[in-house]
């Protein structure tokens, strides 16, 4: 009995124990590292739709609300210009790319005007959809490895293809050019792109650019939908102050 | 919920993102099962019962379990250790009240422990998001099918492309495993037709 | 003498994915690039070295039919610390690495290697084998990763390999593994093959 | 096999001293159709087609079409004399391959891509199972497929710019009075992708569902489709001088109608049955929309390529008539859900893909009824 | 009531060159008596016959020389008169090495005009009906050789509704069936009634392939004419194997005989239209089979035609008498193009189950060189037995018995049709022939 049942049980819950303090001990190390981490990345992402210079101050954040029985998750950002208060709104959306979902936050102002755009999230096709990532660079290989430093381009936060969203109109339909990369240089083409309220797909991924374009939509729609509910208890709220 | 949104993940599992041919997972019974049709299909149920039973299982004990007392960091080792008992338990089980079955099946069962799509989907299932997702068990369950489905479907066709090989003048160094992946990254091209579907 | 023979066993004679055909879901799945390839080697080895050492430290008070649980629990945990670190301090390779460094304790490298080696040697030697085996399993991750990395994507190390050329996007896709190994393992049996003549 | 044969017979005495007589196994007589004389009346019926899209698309066209035949039987001759193997590459299956697989890229394609994709073809599709025979996948569409997974930019927009002077797209009547915006992209898209993008067409040119639908479905461009004057791969645009080479291969007996017809019937009646029961916003306003809209299908695309001469391979089809009606419908039933459901506007080559793999187990488990046994199965 | 109908049959088949425009229309002509016979005493299934005379001894035109030893065995007649000069190893189609009684010709021919006074047959009793079929030594003529009296003497337990006579001639080149019917109608007529005597039936069905107006037209007016309501004749559609006797019972009676089985599992009787003149032969004028009608044909021979001979005439003595050929001969071969038998001497004689004997020059010479098989299913199409001959060749080349088991091999008919139409050149019928050999080997070692 004692060496058939008891002893291996007593073995395997010894070692069982060991390992779950050491595995607690080691989670205890590192969990204020992750979620510090984790934090720090949904801030950066944050400060990369919403960059400083811009000059707002995030008031309310991650407010969750419910828009027809599924969960929004959104972020209220204020600047002061003179008396008025102006908002400035970011959310989290997704929606189904190519292959899987693409998750982005994106920024806009109080008239549905883009203010940053960041995917955070993508498993497109590396070369094609994924491209909505890419940084421009002309470094090599070679070049870094081997060749002088100065070839090094400068490093932007965003990509080409994100940052042909900012200024584009949420109320109206966003269009899609196919013109080949979009340049962060050409001042013509970015005119190009705003006069149309369009953005240069990525050659041979359409179905990625439109799924980033359609989930702006839905997450204007649902924005708005949560601004009207914001008011709607915040009126209520009034009249029941009143009331008493 | 739509029956729809259960259909979309048995489809998706099975075709557009088959574990074995596009997520790369459970290849190593992939190729040691998959001599022998009759195996295959062995293979295949056991995998596509302990996937759905497991997948019920880890669910209920992340969700009640791991998150209210926060140990989801144990998630791994309790995930494994699910496994490894159930794989036992439902080999007492099935010998005990089918021993026929136990013929069929038994001598894979052993071999589906250290599968790791049976782990990969139980994760997978969690990072999908169904723990938070309305009817989310549901939703696992049948994630946990399709993977077993699409895992079946591979084996099997592989299964028939090997037994034909073997009458195949293929190059004596090609023989096994070699020629088993070329055909392997065949059918995964031919998989990427389903890419990028919507249903 | 008998270290090198260990770490040679590991990298040529029993490589455990090349010789013995094991452990192949992370070899093809994260092979898209070489730093990742090298980033689950170093998460493995971890795991495979501490475990071995694990194993082979108490293999006098394992009883022989609970073993495997056992080694499940101690891979497991090992597993998990590795995912802590990594989530902590290398958080960009998790993602890169995702579903796959849970997955380590399927690995049949690992539980093979406990059960068939640190079982029944010293610590010394299970550390080297660890080592070994290690070493093999990187030395295969990297082999494919080298090769899928500047076909698929003219990249090495993330950085763009011959300005111009296109590169085969399929090979970092899952059928472009497929492929990459099945040429490795042919060519691996063809050398083979050349030595027993 | 040969010392067997004669060994049966060594112990004979010759006693006409002169003579030699030769000896084989009955049947003394054969079939005047061998492999190789089949696979050049292949290429032979291929070549209408391939000559008409040289005529439309100049001699890019050509130069593809080229490379990719010789490509082709280069790499089978290379691979066969590196194993020390028979060289075979002049039977005409390697050419076959390779003119299909240009017959299965846009006309724009880069050269050197199908040079790739012919090596590939014959390599890792067809000559690592051991040469013709023995391969499971239809090496030109395992290639095709392989291409398009490296290079899907050069495999899904090379389409246009027509070589000038030729009657391509000038037949199509603009009679639904699109904006000229709008007309020029439906005219310069493949029909199937435009039938895809339609939606989007309408969002961004502001044209009407009605009249996208009208100019897809009007008879001139069900006429162009036919005679072969919208874009698409070099060997789809026409279904004419298709049929006319299917007619060949029929008149020769080389393919049956299993295939082919088992196959295109089963798309029509998918896509007859999807579009009954959920016609297209505008459908309501073009009479005999349904027999246009599976008249559409047919013709669009490479059915008609894949269903006469590709799905037709008998090295990847199955062996038994049954089960050959089984794989057509199988691949008509892939084609028409990646047509309707797919993340590409055309499902054809996949399908036949698909349904290759199927077939080992359809031959393993469709057998013919063995004569004077109540069973159809040999095996198990 | 008789009918004519144009059937399909039996699934499978094929439609190769038939050729016959050789010898078709040729008048039977009568070859000169050999000035020596090889007579085999193995000229049919069963055990050989047992030789009953000595060197030296003289013997008459029709002699039994050869007894029929065991109950599937034939009699053995001398084709001339003469005298036996030696009993040796001669080769024959059967064997490289087979007993002959070698005769010379010698004397008058006094046996052969026996008595041409039909006797009447009405009277006779089954018993003895069968008693002068095998006192005849008559077998199957159409190929097989089987000892006909075996085959008209069913048991009891299995009960035969229908005399079918097969004159389907399927094979190319071949004619001499085709002949026979339209110069001896009222003959074979006559002997199918015999042979339903001897059966015991009621009915009974002749099969001619379409190709064969002629031989249609003679045996139809025949049949008017001595109204005989219960033989009828079917115009069958000209495919090859219709003239196999299992393809046939189905095209005419829609029975099939089970795997395995024999003809008379499902009530049936064929025989050949050659047999069926040899019966009457010897039921009206006891006349021994030691001769019969063959083609001699091919494109290198002069005079190709239909003639009568001797059993035992070499086919060499043959070329000399019908004028000689027009090449020097490449491929010989006895019997049919599709189930024939290649020869390679000269020297071997014709015998009863021989119908023909075909002569080809050089041109006829094809490479042999077989390739892979490119799974094109024409094999399969074409195969009557509903077989899968491309998998039974491969994996009798790469010598996997094993799974050979379950191919049901045994059912194969042997009609070659596989590897006619095989467009890699496979010859899938010989591989078959290996396989049920390593089978049978197989299966001898286990028990
Ligand atoms: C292997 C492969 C991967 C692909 N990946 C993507 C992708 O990541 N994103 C995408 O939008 N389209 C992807 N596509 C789809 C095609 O490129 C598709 O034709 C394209 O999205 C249509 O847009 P276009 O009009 O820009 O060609 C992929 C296609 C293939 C063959
Ligand atoms: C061993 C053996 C026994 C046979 N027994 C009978 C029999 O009892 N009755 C019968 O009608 N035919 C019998 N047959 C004859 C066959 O049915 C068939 O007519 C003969 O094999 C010739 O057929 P073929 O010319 O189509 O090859 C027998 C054949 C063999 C080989
Ligand atoms: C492939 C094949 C074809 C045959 N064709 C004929 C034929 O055309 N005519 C015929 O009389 N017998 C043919 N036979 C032989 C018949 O099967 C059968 O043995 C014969 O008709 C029986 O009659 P018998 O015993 O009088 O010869 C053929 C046999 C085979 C295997
Ligand atoms: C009717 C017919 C269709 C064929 N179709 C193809 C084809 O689609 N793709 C291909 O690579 N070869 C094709 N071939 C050639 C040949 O069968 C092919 O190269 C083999 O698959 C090689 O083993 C075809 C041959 C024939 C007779
Ligand atoms: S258990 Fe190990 S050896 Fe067996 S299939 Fe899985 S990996 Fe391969
Ligand atoms: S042996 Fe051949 S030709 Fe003669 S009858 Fe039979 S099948 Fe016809
Ligand atoms: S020889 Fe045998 S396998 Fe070949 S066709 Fe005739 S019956 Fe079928
Ligand atoms: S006919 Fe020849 S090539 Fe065609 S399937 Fe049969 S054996 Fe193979
Ligand atoms: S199944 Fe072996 S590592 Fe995935």
């Amino acid at each position: 009995m004692f060496k058939t049942l008891i002893k291996p049980t007593l073995i395997l819950g010894t070692i069982g124990l060991i390992s779950s303090l050491t595995l607690s001990y080691i989670n205890k190390l590192t969990k204020p590292e992750i979620e510090k981490r984790l934090q720090k990345k949904k801030d950066e992402a944050y400060a990369a739709v919403l960059p400083q210079q811009l000059g707002y101050i995030i008031v309310e954040k991650d407010k969750r609300v419910l828009i027809d029985g599924q969960e929004f998750v959104y972020t209220r950002a204020e600047k002061k210009d003179g008396e008025r208060n102006i908002n400035a709104y970011a959310f989290e959306i997704a929606k189904r790319g190519y292959s899987g979902l693409i998750r982005s936050i994106v920024a806009v102002d109080e008239n549905m005007k883009i203010l940053g755009l960041s995917i955070i999230q993508q498993t497109e096709t590396p070369g094609l959809g994924a491209r909505v990532k890419e940084m421009i660079s002309k470094e090599t290989f070679f070049s870094h490895f081997f060749g002088n430093a100065a070839e090094t381009a400068e490093q932007n936060a965003q990509s080409w293809f994100e940052q042909q969203f900012i200024g584009l109109d949420c109320t109206k339909q966003i269009g899609i050019l196919k013109k080949g990369e979009f340049s962060t240089a050409s001042e013509e083409y970015k005119k190009e792109l705003l006069e149309k309220n369009s953005v240069s797909a990525i050659t041979g991924a359409t179905i990625t650019t439109k799924a980033v374009i359609d989930s702006i939509a839905e997450g204007i729609e649902k924005l708005k939908k949560a601004i009207d509910q914001e008011k709607h208890s915040q009126n209520a709220i009034h009249k029941e102050g009143k009331t008493p | 919920m739509e029956l729809k949104a259960l259909f979309t993940i048995i489809i998706s599992t099975v075709f557009i993102n088959n574990y074995v041919l596009s997520q790369l997972l459970g290849l190593c019974p992939f190729c040691g099962v998959s001599k022998k049709i009759s195996s295959a299909i062995g293979m295949g149920f056991a995998v596509i019962f302990v996937m759905t039973m497991a997948s019920f299982i880890t669910y209920l004990v992340y969700k009640y379990l791991l998150i209210p007392y926060e140990i989801v960091y144990l998630r791994t080792l309790t995930f494994i250790l699910i496994i490894a008992s159930l794989v036992q338990l439902v080999e007492m089980i099935i010998e005990k009240f089918s021993p026929p079955l136990y013929q069929a099946l038994g001598i894979f069962l052993p071999l589906i422990t250290t599968n790791c799509a049976i782990l990969g989907v139980t994760v997978l299932n969690i990072e999908s998001g169904f723990v938070t997702a309305e009817f989310g068990l549901v939703k696992t369950v049948v994630q946990g099918l399709g993977a077993g489905i699409g895992f079946l479907l591979a084996l099997l066709l592989m299964a028939g492309i090997r037994e034909r090989l073997e009458l195949a003048d293929v190059p004596e160094n090609l023989k096994g495993l070699p020629i088993t992946f070329v055909v392997a990254g065949l059918l995964a091209l031919a998989f990427l037709g389903f890419a990028g579907m919507k249903i | 003498m008998k270290i090198f023979e260990l770490i040679k066993n590991g990298i040529w004679h029993r490589n455990p994915v090349l010789i013995i055909g094991i452990g192949l879901c992370p070899t093809l799945a994260v092979t898209t690039s070489v730093s990742n390839a090298l980033w689950m080697t170093v998460a493995a080895m971890f795991v495979l070295v501490g475990s071995n050492i694990l194993v082979s430290s108490i293999k006098r008070i394992v009883p022989p039919h609970i073993r495997i649980p056992i080694f499940i629990t101690i891979i497991a945990s090992f597993v998990i610390i590795v995912e802590l670190l990594l989530k902590a301090y290398q958080p960009e390779v998790d993602k890169a690495l995702g579903i796959f460094i849970p997955l380590i304790v399927v690995n049949c490298i690992i539980l093979g290697r406990a059960e068939e080696f640190a079982y029944k040697n010293s610590i010394l030697d299970s550390l080297f084998d660890g080592i070994g085996m290690g070493l093999g399993l990187g030395f295969a991750l990297t082999l494919l990763a080298f090769v899928r990395e500047i076909l698929g994507a003219n990249k090495l190390f993330g950085y763009t390999f011959i300005p111009g050329m296109e590169p085969s996007l399929m090979m970092i896709m899952a059928p472009g593994a497929f492929f990459t190994l099945a040429f490795i393992l042919w060519a691996m049996n063809a050398i083979k093959s050349k030595q027993k003549k | 096999m040969a010392e067997d044969i004669n060994t049966q017979h060594t112990e004979r005495t010759q006693k006409t001293s002169k003579m030699q007589l030769v000896l084989s196994v009955p049947p003394h007589v054969r079939d005047s159709q061998s492999v190789t004389y089949i696979m050049w009346c292949v290429v032979i019926s291929l070549l209408p087609a391939a000559g008409y899209s040289c005529y439309l698309y100049g001699l890019k066209a050509a130069k593809l079409l080229i490379a990719s035949t010789i490509s082709a039987i280069i790499a089978e001759a290379a691979y066969q004399m590196l194993m020390k193997k028979k060289i075979t590459a002049h039977d005409g299956s390697a050419a076959i391959t390779g003119l299909l697989l240009a017959m299965n890229v846009p006309p724009h394609a880069p050269v050197w891509m199908v040079c790739i994709g012919s090596a590939f073809a014959i390599i890792i599709a067809k000559q690592l199972f051991g040469g013709i025979g023995f391969n499971i996948f239809n090496p030109a569409l395992a290639a095709r497929a392989f291409l398009m997974a490296s290079w899907p930019v050069h495999m899904t927009t090379a389409w246009h710019q027509f070589n000038p002077g030729n009657i391509l797209a000038k037949d199509i009547a603009n009679i639904a009075n699109l904006p000229p915006t709008a007309f020029d992209a439906i005219t310069s898209a493949t029909p199937l992708a435009c039938l895809k993008s339609a939606p989007q067409i309408i969002a961004d040119y502001g044209a009407s569902a009605e009249a996208v639908l009208q100019t897809l479905l009007s008879n001139t461009m069900l006429k162009s489709l036919f005679i072969g004057s919208v874009g698409g791969c070099l060997g789809e645009t026409s279904a004419l001088f298709l049929l006319i080479g299917a007619t060949f291969l029929f008149i020769k007996r080389i393919i049956s109608w299993h295939i082919p017809i088992t196959y295109i019937l089963t798309v029509a009646i998918f896509m007859g049955i999807y579009y009954a029961l959920r016609p297209l916003p505008g459908a309501e306003s073009i009479d005999h929309f349904l027999p246009r809209m599976v008249l559409f299908h047919i013709l669009s695309g490479g059915l008609i390529l894949g269903a006469f001469f590709m799905a037709t391979d008998m090295v990847t089809s199955p062996v038994t008539h049954i089960g050959m009606i089984i794989y057509a419908i199988g691949c008509g039933v892939i084609a028409s859900i990646i047509r309707l459901w797919g993340g590409y506007p055309e499902g054809v080559s996949y399908s036949i893909l698909l349904m290759n793999a199927i077939v080992p187990l359809i031959d393993r488990y469709i057998k013919p009824k063995v004569f004077g046994t109540l069973k159809r199965t040999t095996g198990e | 009531m008789f009918f004519s109908r144009f059937i399909a049959g039996f699934k499978g088949g094929i439609h190769p060159p038939e050729n016959k425009f050789y010898s078709e229309g040729k008048k039977f002509s009568y070859l000169p008596i050999p000035h020596v016979c090889y007579v085999p005493l193995q000229q049919h299934i069963g055990k050989p016959a047992r030789p009953i005379v000595e060197v030296g001894q003289a013997v008459e035109e029709g002699q039994l020389i050869g007894e029929a030893d065991g109950f599937i065995s034939a009699n053995v007649h001398s084709p001339v008169p003469g005298k036996v000069i030696d009993i040796v190893h001669h080769p024959t189609v059967f064997s490289p090495k087979s007993l002959c009684i070698v005769i010379e010709t010698e004397g008058a021919f006094t046996s052969s005009q026996q008595s041409r006074v039909p006797s009447s047959w009405e009277s006779f009793s089954r018993d003895e009906l069968i008693a002068s079929i095998k006192e005849a030594g008559i077998v199957g003529l159409g190929g097989a050789a089987f000892p006909t009296h075996v085959k008209l003497s069913p048991p009891a337990t299995k009960p035969i509704d229908t005399l079918i006579v097969n004159g389907a001639e399927c094979e190319p080149y071949l004619t001499v069936d085709d002949m026979l019917m339209q110069t001896f109608p009222h003959e074979i007529i006559e002997g199918i009634r015999i042979a339903m005597k001897t059966l015991g039936v009621e009915r009974a069905i002749i099969g001619v392939e379409d190709n064969k107006p002629d031989a249609i037209r003679a045996l139809r007016k025949v049949l008017l004419e001595t109204n005989a309501p219960t033989i009828t004749l079917v115009s069958l559609k000209t495919k090859y194997p219709q003239g196999a006797e299992k393809q046939l019972i189905k095209a005419l009676l829609r029975r099939e005989v089970p795997s395995g089985g024999l003809p008379m599992d499902v009530g049936v009787v064929v025989q050949n239209v050659g047999t069926i003149y040899a019966i009457r032969e010897a039921v009206l004028y006891k006349k021994p089979l030691y001769e019969r009608f063959i083609t001699i044909s091919g494109p290198i021979v002069k005079n190709p035609g239909n003639y009568k001979v001797r059993f035992g005439t070499k086919i060499s003595d043959i070329i000399d008498e019908i004028g000689g050929l027009l090449d020097e001969p490449v491929k010989v071969i006895m019997g049919g193009p599709m189930c024939g038998i290649a020869l390679d001497t000269l020297e071997i004689p014709v015998v009863k189950g021989t119908s023909g004997v075909l002569f080809f020059g050089k041109n006829k010479i094809e490479s042999e060189n077989f390739l892979t098989c490119i799974r094109c299913g024409r094999c399969v199409a074409a195969c009557p037995a509903g077989l899968l001959p491309c998998d039974i060749s491969i994996l009798v080349e790469k010598n996997l018995t094993d799974a050979l088991a379950m191919y049901h091999l045994f059912d194969c008919i042997m009609c070659g049709s596989c590897s006619f139409v095989c467009p890699s050149k496979r010859p899938i019928s010989h591989f078959i022939k290996l396989g049920q050999q390593r089978l049978k080997s197989a299966s001898t070692r286990m028990t």
